[in-house]
């Protein structure tokens, strides 16, 4: 912020992708020494500019101005080595590599042409402790969750010696503490004069580490704004083109009350269910209505439960009782068949299927559960897409798109809607809304009260506690792999006390287990 | 039998070992059927390798016979070069080679002791000097369709050049499309077929084998054409489907290529062991048929 | 101007364009080598001529396809067909052959169910290997490739067994309407198998599968049976492409019937645009693929380049293929042509495709 | 953290599972010769290794070239063609007397400049590589058959040492000279995949090509490497060939490229990519090499009957790596 000369500049920047105009004449700056955060709504081609600046897509119009030349980068390889270095929207590295490989890939310790491994994997330990991370480093990073492969990602970024950084979404699937670290890490190199783009959906971590902010909306250029003089209202109305009162909206969320809920036979009861590895065995009721969220630190297992009650993984002991009816251990189809969804946090790879439409996308548990014969008539088709295209507010809203060129917040929402689309009635939600934005996030919070409202219950994991305590009757707190307290969600359950709860993982306070 | 040398053969019996190319025609069956049945008749024990086609397979049968201290070994070359090495190894263990159907371009021919088969350049000179001897009186030009078998593979090779060497001698004799059909019938049918829309007029055809020549018929007679009238057909082998068909005047000449060296192969092999001098080229008994000597033969063909 | 250019772009663009291209061409340098290439006259009653010849010779390689579109489409591949096409032939054959009357249609039927009932077998126990045991497609089917080559052998005991059965023969050389009943059957097979998958939800489910086997999982589908199911096709298909081929020339021989046919047939699939890596699946774009192959052949043949420069022949015109089928390619070439007089200092460059 | 040391003991129970399928086929490689020793009599002479080794030489070399190809996630169908190629060029070469140094340099460039150019047309084209690489098949087939309709012998003298030079023990076992070439390619090849760039963009690429791309590495450059890699495998698989035979052939190696996937395949190494071993490639020739050797050595099967029993063994050996493997998962 104190050099007056900006080290990045694009002006004039359009993009078009065949019937979409993702950028139009866009401009930005970015000085040394600033954490400059770019916003907009899903879609609104945030992520498509960063990946003009470095070289993955040509752009139609416009320059790129790096330390003073015109540069056009062929690709990230050039970028990197210019000194831009970027971890893009959702985890690109490779998960078959070892931890270590991919943070020094590329730039890997050598030795007369040969590869040091020992000398990389210190480097590697010694780069996550730095993130306060402590990995097996030669272990493959697919055997981590999702979350660490992101701070895998954030560590190769920072470990380049950049002028440039760019963190595409990287606090999505964080937790408070992992993002509280990372703010550490970003100020330090920030004082250190690196150039710091940083793209996120959360305004409270806007405000907490942007000198500067720009904002996109329908690939067009709002304004560039110092954070001081923009108040949230604002920022969020120039986001969504709208004066709206969405932030009140959210704050003032009801408690939701639990006891009404609680009688009857439950609808999921699980008791003992856990596989040796994995998950300690756990106990849980869901009743029909009911809104259980799962609290936990990074790594805790609320992944490994969700995937466990749904039978994407394997059990290996343990029961479920549907209705009071116990049933043979889940697998992915029994488990739908018996109305239970599940909405994985891994999109890419456990989500969409990237060459089908957003259509074929949306319909396929559906059509999964009616089996191949039965197909779904086309007008049903039509009608069910363009509600959830409508009630979701998916951009574009073409259901015969791929979905794999749609943004990344808009692909999460053709998830939800497949799920939503089956109308089960236990929807289980792993991080759903990770990388989506403030008013979708805000109409998917609604839609979860309603739903649970109309019946349907709803086990709900989020990085983000509030979020939790909002939606939910009940809070699980996971840790270490192992429920530790069943807390009901009554006035004084708080985010101190939740954090409390897991860092003593004291049992106390347990309703019905 | 002597059992000094044979290691392998337990009851003082003679241990053969056989690489055969494959399987890949009826020729080849009765080929292998003969060997099997005779090796039996003479009280000789059969090491079986079937090389699938493939040199490699055949050279690395060999070894593995040298292994087993087989007493003789016997093998139909898939091609006639690169066997100097594996012959080498045979022969520094002492154990006599035979070379069945077709020869081997070694120039040290101390490596094997004897190479009893067919020449498949005299076949196919045979089968040009019929149409020679019948076409001796035509006045305009005999065109000539060749249906080749597998490209590269020795008897299309070597079928080809022994027909072209004969027919040379009439200049009025002029192949006029040459194709590959694999030796197969479905590859005769469809290589015919073409030539038939391409070349309003075909006077003669060769094929390498009886199966193309099979094939072609049937290419023939959707044409409009009578086989045997219309268009003379020339073929190799003799398997029997082919002999019917000459029998029934579908073809008009075949030159045999005997596949039933079964007998002649053991006593080789007996002499081979038991340290006898052989001729180092033993042709099979074989012979051409017109479509007369086809109807005589026909009932007492065993393949 | 716009309108022409954008109806330009929307035919060019369309995914059969450069495949029916392409045998439009090869079937231009055919006549213009022959004249009489492509003329057709009525012969017995049916048609006759070398396009004729062309069709009715794809109508096997069209039926592998057909299934290994669909295995391919669901990330696998067969590699067995090749052995799926002789022992099914020969199997019918031999049943035949055995029979005191050829000619009768009972017996005819009987061979044709026997043969299909062995590669159902034999199509499910590949699907089993991979759908079940979860082997890799490629090895599990090489299992059969090899050892079902040697069934069909033992079946005809290394000999060619020859049928003089009219109505087995009519599958391979009958003619209903003028054309050769074998286009008819495959094209027939192929309306079957694209009412089976499209107006059914099974093509979604399989290029799902195809797409991202772990994504369909969670959401609910049985992977496992659509891939079997997708092995059972390909070797139906198999099947009557064998009976097609051996009634082709009245005989079934075990070692040369559908040998390599699994790469010709693999071939017609990425040429009509299905990537192998699973996932979408384009019938007709097969179709024409087999086209292409076979009008290849037959072009060999009828220009009748030599034997020993045919397979140069073919390389340069697949090789011609690919490239004229990559958008790829096609960009550079018409950018180009493009940016030479304009010059700009960056020409624009499609790039790998890469998720939000 | 506590969460984080609790992987950590997670990931420790799981890394020898990496090596598992390899040491499957290790062991079941071991069952079988077991079962030849038992089952044959002279099966158990060390010369029957040996010769497996000698056989295969060409082959394993081959296959190494295709580990890197299929460790990319890509295939290569032309090895087999590029073998008889290369074969058939060298012989051809000799006869019309050129010196056997020239011969040997211009028989192992023109492999790898095919590879080369078939990379370029995958990379920069975005064709599918069994297309590019089944008209490169199509194409060096060609050539053989182009070149000469019938074998060439070769008479060279360093040719001739090259095949006939025995090295051994006093026993009289001994390998051929190209045992050990291929044993040097195995190895230059299993350290280019284990600590070179190139090697461990293999890896990367084949893990995830889009991944690779955004990470910067040189996804392009890695993969006409491999298939560059692969074409130079093949050229050397083609002259250790025309060791062997001592000529060249333009119907040898034919469907050889299945014989090489399927042994990459046994060896463990994935069909879509980033896992596998050059050692595990190893083990798969071997496989394929010992299975040949057994039913050699039966010497009663007929023609049908032996490719009953490869594709028999093939299954068992399969199936058992593959229950094995489970059973560790
Ligand atoms: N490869 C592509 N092909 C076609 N359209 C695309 C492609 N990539 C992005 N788009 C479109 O461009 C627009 C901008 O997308 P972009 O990914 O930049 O959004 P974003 O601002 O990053 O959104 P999010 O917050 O959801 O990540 C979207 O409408 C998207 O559908
Ligand atoms: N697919 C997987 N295969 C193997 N191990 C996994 C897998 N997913 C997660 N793990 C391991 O299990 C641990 C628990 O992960 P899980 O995803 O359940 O945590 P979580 O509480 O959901 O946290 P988050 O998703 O925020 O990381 C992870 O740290 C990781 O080591
Ligand atoms: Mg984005
Ligand atoms: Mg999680």
């Amino acid at each position: 912020m104190t050099d007056s000369r900006p080290v990045l500049t694009m002006t004039g920047i359009s993009k078009s992708f065949p019937g979409v105009r993702a950028l139009h004449d866009v401009r930005f700056r970015l000085f040394p020494g600033e954490v400059h955060a770019l916003m907009g709504e899903n879609g609104a081609g945030k992520s498509t500019l960063i990946k003009v600046l470095t070289g993955v897509y040509d752009t139609d119009g416009g320059t790129v101005t790096f330390g003073g030349t015109e540069v056009s980068f062929a690709g990230p390889m050039q970028a990197t080595a210019a000194g831009v270095s970027t971890v893009y929207q959702e985890v690109n590295l490779c998960t078959n590599l070892s931890v270590a490989e991919n943070i020094f890939i590329g730039r890997e310790p050598r030795r007369l042409g040969a590869v040091r491994w020992g000398e990389m994997r210190r480097r590697a330990r010694a780069l996550l402790s730095r993130l306060d991370l402590d990995l097996d480093v030669s272990a493959p990073l697919g055997s981590y969750s999702l979350a660490i492969q992101q701070m895998v990602a954030i560590a190769r970024a920072i470990d380049v010696q950049a002028r440039v950084l760019i963190l595409d979404e990287p606090t999505s699937s964080l937790d408070a503490d992992e993002v509280a670290q990372l703010f550490r890490i970003m100020r330090q190199l920030r004082d250190e004069g690196i150039a710091i783009l940083f793209v996120t959906h959360f305004l409270d971590q806007v405000y907490a580490i942007a000198d500067r902010i720009t904002v996109l909306r329908n690939g067009q250029l709002v304004g560039e704004y110092p954070t001081a003089e923009l108040p949230q209202l604002t920022l969020v109305e120039k986001m969504i083109g709208k004066e709206l009162d969405i932030l009140e909206g959210i704050d003032e969320q009801p408690k939701r009350a639990v006891a009404a809920l609680e009688k009857g036979t439950p609808l999921v009861a699980v008791s003992d269910l856990g596989r040796s590895g994995a998950v300690e065995p756990f106990s849980l009721t869901i009743h029909a209505g009911e809104v259980v969220g799962l609290a936990g630190l990074l790594g805790s297992g609320r992944t490994e439960v969700a995937r466990l009650l749904f039978g994407a993984d394997r059990a290996d002991r343990g029961e479920i009782a549907v209705d009071g009816q116990p049933t043979g251990l889940p697998t992915p189809s029994r488990a739908i068949e018996r109305g239970i969804g599940f909405c994985s946090e891994n999109r890419r790879a456990e989500g969409i299927v990237a060459e089908l439409s957003v259509r074929e996308n949306m319909l396929l548990a559906m059509q999964a559960s009616r089996g191949w014969l039965r197909p779904i008539p086309r007008r049903r088709q039509d009608e069910l897409v363009e509600k959830y295209i409508t009630a979701l507010q998916i951009r574009p809203a073409d259901p015969e798109a791929p979905v794999r060129n749609l943004s990344g917040g808009n692909q999460q929402k053709v998830l939800l809607a497949r799920w939503l689309i089956t109308e089960p009635r236990l929807l289980i939600l792993d991080e759903p809304t990770r990388g989506i934005d403030i008013g979708a996030k805000t109409e998917l919070q609604k839609l979860v009260t309603q739903l649970s409202d109309g019946g349907m219950a709803v086990l709900f994991i989020s990085a983000e506690l509030e979020e939790v305590l909002r939606l939910s009757h009940k809070v699980v707190v996971m840790r270490d792999r192992r429920m530790v307290a069943h807390l009901a969600n009554d006035d004084s359950l708080d985010a101190d006390r939740v954090m409390q709860t897991i860092a003593s993982g004291s049992h106390r306070e347990e309703v019905n287990r | 039998g002597n059992s000094d040398t044979g290691d392998a053969g337990n009851d003082g019996k003679i241990v053969l070992g056989f690489s055969q190319v494959g399987a890949e025609s009826g020729w080849r069956t009765a080929n292998t059927t003969s060997i099997k049945e005779s090796a039996a008749a003479a009280g000789i024990e059969l090491k079986f390798d079937d090389a699938q086609q493939k040199q490699e397979n055949q050279i690395k049968a060999i070894r593995n016979f040298i292994q087993q201290k087989v007493d003789v070994i016997a093998f139909s070359p898939v091609v006639e070069s690169g066997w100097d090495t594996v012959l080498k190894e045979a022969k520094d263990a002492d154990i006599p080679v035979i070379l069945t159907d077709r020869s081997v371009d070694s120039a040290d021919k101390s490596l094997y002791k004897t190479f009893i088969g067919s020449d498949f350049v005299k076949e196919g000179r045979l089968a040009g000097e019929w149409l020679v001897e019948q076409k001796k009186g035509a006045s305009g030009p005999v065109n000539i369709v060749e249906l080749q078998g597998t490209t590269g593979s020795a008897p299309a090779n070597d079928r080809k050049k022994g027909f072209a060497e004969a027919t040379a001698a009439n200049p009025n004799l002029k192949i006029i499309a040459s194709q590959s059909g694999d030796f197969t019938r479905a590859g005769g049918k469809q290589v015919m077929e073409q030539f038939l829309k391409a070349n309003p007029k075909i006077d003669v055809l060769f094929a390498h084998n009886d199966d193309m020549g099979l094939g072609a018929l049937e290419a023939i007679t959707a044409a409009g054409k009578v086989p045997g009238k219309d268009i003379t057909i020339i073929t190799i082998d003799a398997v029997k489907d082919g002999m019917q068909a000459l029998a029934d005047g579908k073809f008009n000449f075949i030159a045999e290529c005997s596949p039933l060296l079964g007998p002649q192969l053991m006593d080789l092999a007996k002499k081979a062991h038991d340290g006898e001098q052989v001729a180092p080229r033993i042709e099979t008994e074989e012979t051409t048929f017109t479509q007369d000597q086809a109807k005589a033969a026909l009932p007492n063909r065993k393949y | 101007m716009t309108d022409t250019r954008s109806r330009y772009r929307a035919v060019t663009g369309h995914q059969l364009f450069w495949p029916v291209a392409v045998l439009v061409v090869m079937l231009a340098a055919n006549t213009i080598y022959r004249p009489g290439f492509l003329s057709v006259e009525v012969n017995n009653g049916h048609l006759y001529g070398t396009p004729i010849d062309i069709l009715r010779l794809s109508a096997p390689l069209i039926l592998v396809s057909l299934g290994m579109t669909v295995v391919i489409s669901t990330g696998g591949i067969d590699l067995s067909v090749g052995s799926m096409v002789a022992i099914s032939g020969a199997t019918a054959c031999l049943y035949i052959s055995e029979q005191p009357d050829q000619n009768s249609l009972p017996a005819v039927l009987t061979g044709l169910a026997m043969g299909l009932g062995i590669a159902l077998a034999l199509g499910a126990w590949n699907g089993v290997l991979v759908a079940v045991i979860g082997i890799q497609p490629i090895i599990a089917t090489l299992i059969l490739m090899v050892a079902g080559r040697g069934l069909a052998q033992l079946i005809t005991e290394g000999q060619i067994i020859t049928i003089n059965s009219g109505p087995y023969r009519a599958i391979g050389l009958g003619h209903v309407l003028t054309l050769p009943l074998a286009i008819l059957i495959a094209l027939a097979a192929a309306l079957l198998v694209a009412a089976f998958t499209r107006w059914t939800a099974l093509g979604m489910i399989i290029e799902s599968v195809g797409g991202n086997a772990e994504a369909s999982r969670l959401a609910g589908i049985r992977s496992g049976r659509v891939v079997f199911l997708a092995y059972v096709l390909s070797a139906v298909c198999a099947a009557v492409a064998g009976f097609m081929i051996t009634a082709n020339v009245s005989s079934a021989d075990g070692n040369a019937a559908g040998l390599w046919v699994e790469l010709d047939a693999i071939l017609a699939v990425v040429i009509g645009g299905t990537a192998l890596a699973g996932g979408r699946f384009h019938l007709s774009g097969t179709i024409l693929g087999a086209l292409i192959i076979q009008t290849l052949t037959t072009s060999v043949y009828a220009m009748n380049i030599s034997p020993q420069t045919a397979l140069l022949f073919k390389a340069v015109v697949v090789i011609a293929v690919c490239l004229i089928q990559a958008p790829a390619f096609r960009a550079r070439i018409t950018r180009q042509r493009r940016a030479a007089p304009a010059s700009p200092p960056t020409p624009a460059r499609e790039k790998e495709e890469v998720p939000a | 953290m506590s969460s984080t040391s609790l992987t950590l003991g997670r990931a420790k129970l799981r890394l020898p599972r990496r090596q598992v399928p390899v040491l499957a086929t290790l062991v079941l490689l071991l069952v079988m010769y077991g079962i030849g020793v038992s089952q044959y009599r002279a099966f158990s002479n060390a010369q029957v290794v040996f010769n497996v080794f000698i056989d295969n030489g060409f082959l394993l070399v081959v296959a190494v070239g295709m580990t890197f190809v299929i460790l990319t996630g890509g295939i290569d169908l032309s090895v087999g063609s590029v073998v008889a190629m290369t074969a058939m060029v060298s012989a051809s070469l000799l006869q019309q007397g050129l010196p056997a140094q020239v011969v040997l340099v211009v028989a192992l460039l023109i492999g790898p400049l095919l590879g080369f150019l078939m990379g370029c047309a995958i990379h920069f084209f975005e064709i599918q590589p069994f297309i590019v690489t089944l008209a490169g098949m199509f194409f060096a087939r060609g050539m053989c058959t182009f070149i000469s309709g019938s074998s060439i012998p070769i008479t060279d003298g360093f040719w001739t040492t090259m095949s006939q030079q025995r090295i051994g023990d006093p026993q009289g076992n001994f390998v051929s000279i190209s045992v050990l070439i291929a044993f040097a390619v195995v190895i230059a090849a299993a350290w280019t995949l284990a600590y070179t760039r190139l090697g461990r963009n293999v890896y990367a690429v084949g893990g995830n090509p889009q991944s690779a791309l955004l990470m910067g590495l040189p996804v392009g450059r890695t993969r006409i490497a491999v298939y560059t890699i692969s074409g130079l495998c093949s050229a050397i698989g083609g002259i250790l060939l025309s060791f062997y035979t001592l000529s060249g052939a333009p119907l040898i190696a034919v469907g050889m490229e299945l014989d090489v996937i399927a042994a990459v395949v046994i060896g463990g190494t994935v069909l879509t990519g980033g896992s596998g071993y050059v050692f595990g490639t190893v083990l798969g020739v071997l496989a394929l090499g010992v299975i040949q050797t057994l039913i050699t050595f039966d010497g009663s099967l007929n023609s049908w009957w032996t490719r009953i029993v490869i594709g028999g063994l093939l299954f068992a050996f399969i199936l058992l790596q593959r229950l094995v493997g489970i059973r560790y998962k």
